[in-house]
């Protein structure tokens, strides 16, 4: 079993950041290696010299032996290397098969486009995966999971040797995860090595062959996963275990109703959706890749303009036509898509958090106080564990789940009452992710209401005092959280097709 | 989730290809047409069409070449001084320098590409923001216009088929009854081969892609500096274009022209759907956006309304063109 | 209703040469009962905005046209398609290449520069350095006034040196800003030349700024400012042409030629220099504007 | 998971509030200096340094109000038109109305900051392109300049203390050895002021967070929409400063001017390293700019180069000071 490659010895500085320290990383063809570790722990900053995009600063790379310098993205094609990024790297404007086949297009010696065969290609691909996308469809109509999916296929196409998926199924919901699997299983079964980066500890057992785990831009370790308990990997990145508490429903008989939603309406994607949340609940969302969840939240908060429906607040009804009246009423978004939606990139992290309330820290005269923002930016560093070296780094320096992380600070310091999560632990760490549950039940302990979606059925049962299922832009049922409720009966819910929309409402 | 691909409906494939949006620009287009043919019965003659064609195809040829640099992203600020140049190169090379005609051509178009790399050096390479690479081009052109050319217009006369480049017509050799010039022949002829080159060739395929992601253009392993370069060479080879039709219109190469022409062209791109954050734009939208500027100067001058207030209506249906697209865009999807 | 209906294709619009230019050919048009419009070019480096402009009053099918040509040949063919369309055209400010005009009203610009240098030389004494700041480098009327007042110098006065030339657009802080660094660099110069009102409103503006009391100076053309200062002693001359009679010959040699009557082929709608003791002469008063 | 922030360094310090960049962001301008103290003996004398101050008080303005809406993501071409539109209005209140002095200034920055107004409703509230909504404006209020002042310079003869607003020296009265021209001053003033508005307060917290992620700022709950609006209305007021430093410098509102100073503005805003594609810029670094432009200028007009070399020279310069500018800002990372 020769390694396909050997990482030793690789360092990287950026300017305030020691992000690898003497890292070293091999792969076996024919096997699918975890790569794992915390938010920032230089998980893609290794990947990424190993594709070409960054040099490293010392070490060394052998690709099947030989020592090489990777040069550039192309160098790294060269060697057999493919990648999927982290932050989707696709061109919006053009079509999917436009994306997949980038800098490979079919053509003629005079550079005339087969654009039919460039269609034909891609669609060949996604029946590979059995996905249903269309090569034709511009990248920009798609939803994140979507286009994650075109990342995936564009990966596909090169046929690499060597195949590096940094958070695949960050955006994917449970049953693309497992088309994804199978198709790694091919892959592997063709000799191709695969670097499996992600934070959904279930996805390591069932999908890698060995787990390396690192820590604070240092290498920890290599185990095979097979014989390694989850809580030994946990221990190995944390440093510690993590208390894995059930959900706990309080008595919420008692309670009043924060938000009400009547008969909301929009296109197809959000019809006739109606729901309860009372204060100090967390009603979880579950569903499908475009099930119409972010639609509903959307809408509710005023981004998208709602056709028909009522929206009540702590019982008084809400004109809601802006975000901004959203957030006057008390009610907080967190998207799911934080580079286009969430953050500033090119603010640094103290205004970014500051964004939702800048009112509060200004006078009349419109003055910033910006003692005050910086000691609760960095109040909130602490307390939510950003990696950064300053409150005034650039957000878009920090790695995916610390930018994940500022969103969520730049929410707690709105401090509404009515608060919607959309997907709030994408590409967060095992830690944090406990952290951000902790976070969430003590907030619905102080009263706030919650709103939590997510594609991951764990996190849902994990964390929801009920669950809203809907399929195809309907609420599809209410279930009860806690033990009672199976993953099964959701699925039932979330895959209920377009006949019986009444009767289901119960 | 079935592995079927939804079959791209035909009302789909029109509303992805953009040809709606495109058909839809035409209405702010009719509606001029319309509203200055009934102002005024003088407007709407062959000859006066034929004029409004004729005092497009300079802005037209410009505009088809900053199409292709604000679809990638960027900006050329250069087009109209690059135009005089490559005009004042056709006069040097043809008058003082006495060569053949098809020499002359050569040059201008040459030399329109190779000022196109050095803008597009300087950007992709160099790393200097387009707005700042052509806007030093510009003053660069501007005054070796006026040095090469010793600051007179260079005359023609030695080739006194030159000005058929532009106003003859061969249309109308062929039917008398449609006097079409070279000129807007060249205009028409120019925008179905560019609209081809963007739709059907990889240059075109990279153009629209730098301007969606230049990063993940790059990150996918394709050499964006050495394509963006190239497109910067082809808008300025069709900047020589613009100056042989020029010059060819004017008998003479007007070294102090050219000055503020860049504006116009923008503004045709602009009004013609093409976004200025690049990634997505047509040429068949470029040349409405053209024709929507002449027909409206020509218009208001044929009504003989007051010069100061042309002006002011101009800039009022230039915002309401575009605000009528976006409405209409809007409610398309 | 139908009126005799005559466009004018002017050179510019917006300065105040020809706004009084205009005014000369509303005047007439007013006296004969014709209608008169009036437009021109932004700067007057495009040609073929020109062309253009006339070329959509063509299609008007007017009576007469009046030219003020930016290129002496750029616009023949259109000239030509006026001919044939039995259009009589009637070129002002400066001629065309051609004998298509029926008739040219214009002044000599090289004769009136060629007098401001004259009476610069006179003004500092025969000798000492003087400088120009000119609207144009390429156009006509910059050109011919350039070269008027160097031609002359050149011919006349040996002991004068032409120390600088620089050119402004004719927009008087690009002007100001011009002939203040002129000043700068020439400390001992004598004199300044401005070609237009707005080169010369420059010229006056950095002889303040710089507290350059001594500095003589002649400007072109008139409008309130230059009058103001000539008056004052700011500015110690200026040449005027005749705009408003350039615009009323125009209209009417146009109205004659529409009419197919005869016209003078070459109208000399002259020119003067005038200074603190003739400004209120009558022949002087009648061809200065605001 | 370890909660420590390493502490940073003051070197880090500096390098991230940005004043290292800005400090060197100076190198092209004191090379400039250097090499024409050189170059001319008459250069480097306190008036002709104060005459270049003065040339490039009105730039200076006009591209502190461009900077605003550059940083946002937007572009504004109608600066240098809006600028001849208030120094119009201004006219018209003192010598057509013949009111007082303050209400001239008043009209003039409150028509400037209305227009504004209107720019940035047509852009946040209708969704036109700023390049189109503000090349609109710029044709309207060029077209407005020149109805309402009938074609003809305003003079302020009735108002014989107004050339005192831009050419009269406060300074020069407190410290006769500096007769820093008025117009310098409000020039300095007004960067000092934008720079604290940009700097700390909310409406330039929004400014900035505007050009870089508007949607997200937007979801953030925040009235972008308003407050877009309102920056486009304070760099109208800008605009409107501007008016009466031309104006009271030329003692008269010439209605035709100000076509082309918009590119000036925007080009030393780009100089200065404010990006055009938003999110980043500094006050300091569009004032140094606006300081490159005019001393290359005048450098270039005392030592006589010919116009035409000037134009080239100044394109090659524009280059190389950003080409310059970036080299540093990459090795400084
Ligand atoms: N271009 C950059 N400039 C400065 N710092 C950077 C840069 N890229 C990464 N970093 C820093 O390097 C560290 C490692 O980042 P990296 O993206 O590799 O983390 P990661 O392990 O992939 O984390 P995540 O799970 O959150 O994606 C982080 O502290 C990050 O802020
Ligand atoms: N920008 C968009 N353009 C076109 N269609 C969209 C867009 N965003 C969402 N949709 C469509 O709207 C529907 C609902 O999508 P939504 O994002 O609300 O689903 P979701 O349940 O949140 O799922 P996801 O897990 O993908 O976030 C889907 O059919 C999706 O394809
Ligand atoms: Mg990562
Ligand atoms: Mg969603």
């Amino acid at each position: 079993m020769n390694p396909v490659i050997q990482m030793h010895g690789i360092d990287k500085r950026f300017p305030g950041v020691h992000a690898l320290k003497s890292v070293q990383f091999d792969l076996i063809a024919g096997e699918v290696h975890a790569l794992m570790g915390e938010n920032g722990a230089g998980k893609s900053t290794l990947m990424k010299i190993l594709s070409g995009i960054y040099q490293p600063d010392g070490g060394t790379i052998r690709v099947n032996g030989a020592e090489v310098r990777i040069a550039g993205p192309r160098a790294a094609q060269g060697l057999g290397i493919g990648i999927i990024h982290q932050e989707l790297a696709l061109m919006p404007d053009l079509t999917v098969a436009q994306n997949i086949f980038i800098g490979r297009e079919p053509k003629n010696r005079f550079g005339v486009l087969n654009e039919g065969k460039l269609n034909a290609d891609a669609a060949a691909i996604f029946q590979q995966m059995k996905v249903a996308i269309d090569p034709q469809a511009e990248v920009r109509t798609l939803t994140i999971a979507k286009q994650q999916m075109v990342e995936i296929a564009k990966a596909l196409s090169f046929r690499s040797s060597i195949l590096i998926m940094d958070e695949p199924t960050a955006a994917l919901n449970d049953r693309e995860t497992d088309e994804l699997f199978a198709i790694i299983r091919g892959l592997r079964g063709e000799g191709v090595g695969v670097v499996y980066i992600s934070h959904k500890m279930d996805e390591i057992r069932r999908i890698s062959d060995r787990v390396t785990v690192m820590r604070d831009g240092a290498y920890v370790g290599t185990v095979t996963a097979a014989d390694t308990p989850i809580e030994t990997i946990i221990n190995m990145m944390v440093g510690r275990d993590l208390d894995q508490s059930v959900v706990d429903i309080p008595d919420l008989s008692g309670a009043e109703v924060a938000l009400r939603v009547q008969g909301l309406n929009r296109g197809r994607v959000v019809r006739d959706v109606s729901f309860d949340l009372k204060k100090g609940e967390i009603l979880g969302f579950a569903g499908l890749m475009g099930a119409g969840r972010t639609e509903v939240a959307r809408v509710i908060f005023g981004a998208d303009k709602r056709e028909s429906g009522e929206i009540e607040v702590h019982g008084r009804a809400a004109a809601i036509r802006t975000p901004q009246d959203a957030v006057k009423a008390g009610i907080g978004y967190l998207s799911e898509d934080r580079k286009h939606f969430g953050l500033a990139l090119g603010l640094d992290v103290r205004n970014n958090i500051g964004l939702t309330a800048l009112d509060k820290f200004s006078d009349r005269a419109g003055r910033v106080n910006d003692s005050a923002l910086a000691k609760v930016a960095r109040d909130y560093i602490e307390s939510l564990a950003i990696r950064t070296p300053s409150d005034k780094q650039e957000v878009r320096l920090l790695s995916g789940g610390n930018q994940q992380k500022v969103v969520i600070a730049k929410w707690l310091l709105r401090d509404c009452d009515i608060l919607i999560f959309d997907e709030p632990t994408r590409g967060i760490d095992v830690g944090a992710k406990a952290e951000i549950y902790r976070l969430l039940v003590d907030l619905a302990a102080q009263g706030k209401a919650i709103i939590v979606i997510s594609s991951e059925l764990p996190e849902v049962l994990r964390l929801s005092h009920r669950i809203a299922v809907m399929c195809e832009g309907r609420l599809t049922g209410i279930l009860p959280g806690g033990p009672a409720t199976s993953q099964t009966e959701i699925m039932r819910l979330a895959t209920q097709r377009d006949m019986a929309s009444e009767g289901a409402l119960t | 989730m079935t592995a079927t691909v939804p079959a791209a409906s035909p009302l789909n494939r029109l509303k992805a290809s953009g040809a709606q949006q495109k058909l839809l620009a035409f209405a702010s287009l009719i509606v001029l047409l319309i509203f200055f043919s009934i102002a005024s019965e003088n407007f709407l003659q062959t000859s006066n069409i034929i004029a409004i064609l004729q005092a497009t195809s300079v802005n037209g040829v410009l505009a088809i070449a900053a199409t292709l640099v604000i679809i990638t992203g960027g900006i050329d600020l250069s087009v109209g001084t690059l135009m005089t140049f490559t005009a004042v190169v056709s006069g040097v090379v043809l008058t003082f320098w006495g060569m053949a005609l098809p020499f002359g051509i050569l040059a201008a178009i040459g030399m329109g590409a190779f000022c196109g790399l050095i803008s597009g050096t300087l950007i992709a390479r160099m790393k200097i923001p387009p707005f700042i690479a052509t806007l030093g081009m510009m003053l660069i052109l501007k005054g070796l216009s006026l040095v090469i050319s010793g600051t007179k217009p260079i005359y023609f006369n030695d080739t006194p088929s030159y000005p058929e480049l532009s106003t003859g017509s061969l249309v109308g050799k062929l039917i008398p009854a449609l006097p079409l010039p070279n000129g807007v022949l060249i205009l028409f002829l120019l925008a179905l081969f560019i609209s081809w080159v963007l739709n059907r060739t990889v240059l075109g395929r990279y153009t629209f892609a730098l301007g969606s992601n230049e990063e993940a253009v790059r990150l996918s392993g394709v050499n964006t500096d050495g394509w963006k370069i190239a497109i910067y060479a082809l808008a300025g080879g069709i900047c020589g274009i613009a100056g042989l039709l020029i010059s060819s219109r004017l008998n003479s190469a007007q070294p102090a022209l050219g000055l503020g022409y860049e504006l116009d062209a923008i503004a045709a791109v602009v009004i013609g759907g093409t976004s200025l954050a690049g990634g997505r734009g047509s040429i068949l939208g470029t040349i409405i956006g053209a024709l929507i500027m002449s027909v409206l100067l020509n218009g208001l001058r044929i009504l003989s309304v007051a010069q100061e207030w042309q002006t002011v209506v101009t800039g009022l249906i230039i915002i309401a063109a575009v605000y009528a697209d976006m409405l209409r865009r809007r409610r398309a999807g | 209703q139908d009126k005799i209906y005559i466009p004018m294709i002017s050179k510019g619009f917006q300065h105040q040469f020809w706004q009084a230019v205009k005014a000369g050919a509303d005047k007439a048009a007013a006296e004969l009962g014709v209608e008169v419009t009036f437009e021109g070019p932004d700067t007057e480096a495009q040609v073929d905005r020109q062309i253009d402009m006339l070329s959509a009053a063509l299609a008007k099918k007017p009576a007469a046209i009046g030219f003020a040509a930016l290129d002496s040949q750029a616009a023949i063919p259109l000239l030509k398609q006026a001919q044939e369309a039995g259009i009589p055209v009637i070129a002002f400010d400066s001629g065309v290449d051609s004998d298509i005009p029926a008739a040219t009203a214009s002044t000599d610009n090289l004769a009136a520069a060629a007098l401001a240098a004259d009476k610069m030389a006179e003004l500092i004494g025969g000798a000492g350095k003087v400088a120009l700041v000119v609207h144009d480098q390429t156009s006509r009327t910059g050109i011919d006034r350039r070269d008027g007042f160097v031609n002359q110098i050149a011919a006349k006065y040996p002991d004068i040196e032409i120390v600088d030339i620089q050119y402004g657009a004719g927009d008087q802080l690009q002007s100001t800003e011009i002939a203040k660094a002129i000043l700068t660099a020439h400390p001992d110069l004598k004199g300044m030349f401005g070609a237009n009102e707005g080169s010369a409103i420059g010229v006056l503006n950095a002889k303040k700024e710089s507290g350059r009391s001594d500095l003589i100076v002649i400007g072109y053309d008139s409008g309130a400012a230059q009058k103001a200062a000539i008056i004052e002693g700011s500015m110690n001359g200026a040449i005027t042409q005749n705009p408003v009679g350039i615009g009323y010959e125009t209209v009417k040699a146009a109205v004659a030629a529409s009419k197919g009557e005869a016209v003078e082929k070459n109208i000399d709608t002259g020119f003067f220099y005038y200074d603190k003791t003739n400004i209120d002469a009558p022949e002087i008063a009648a061809v200065l504007y605001d």
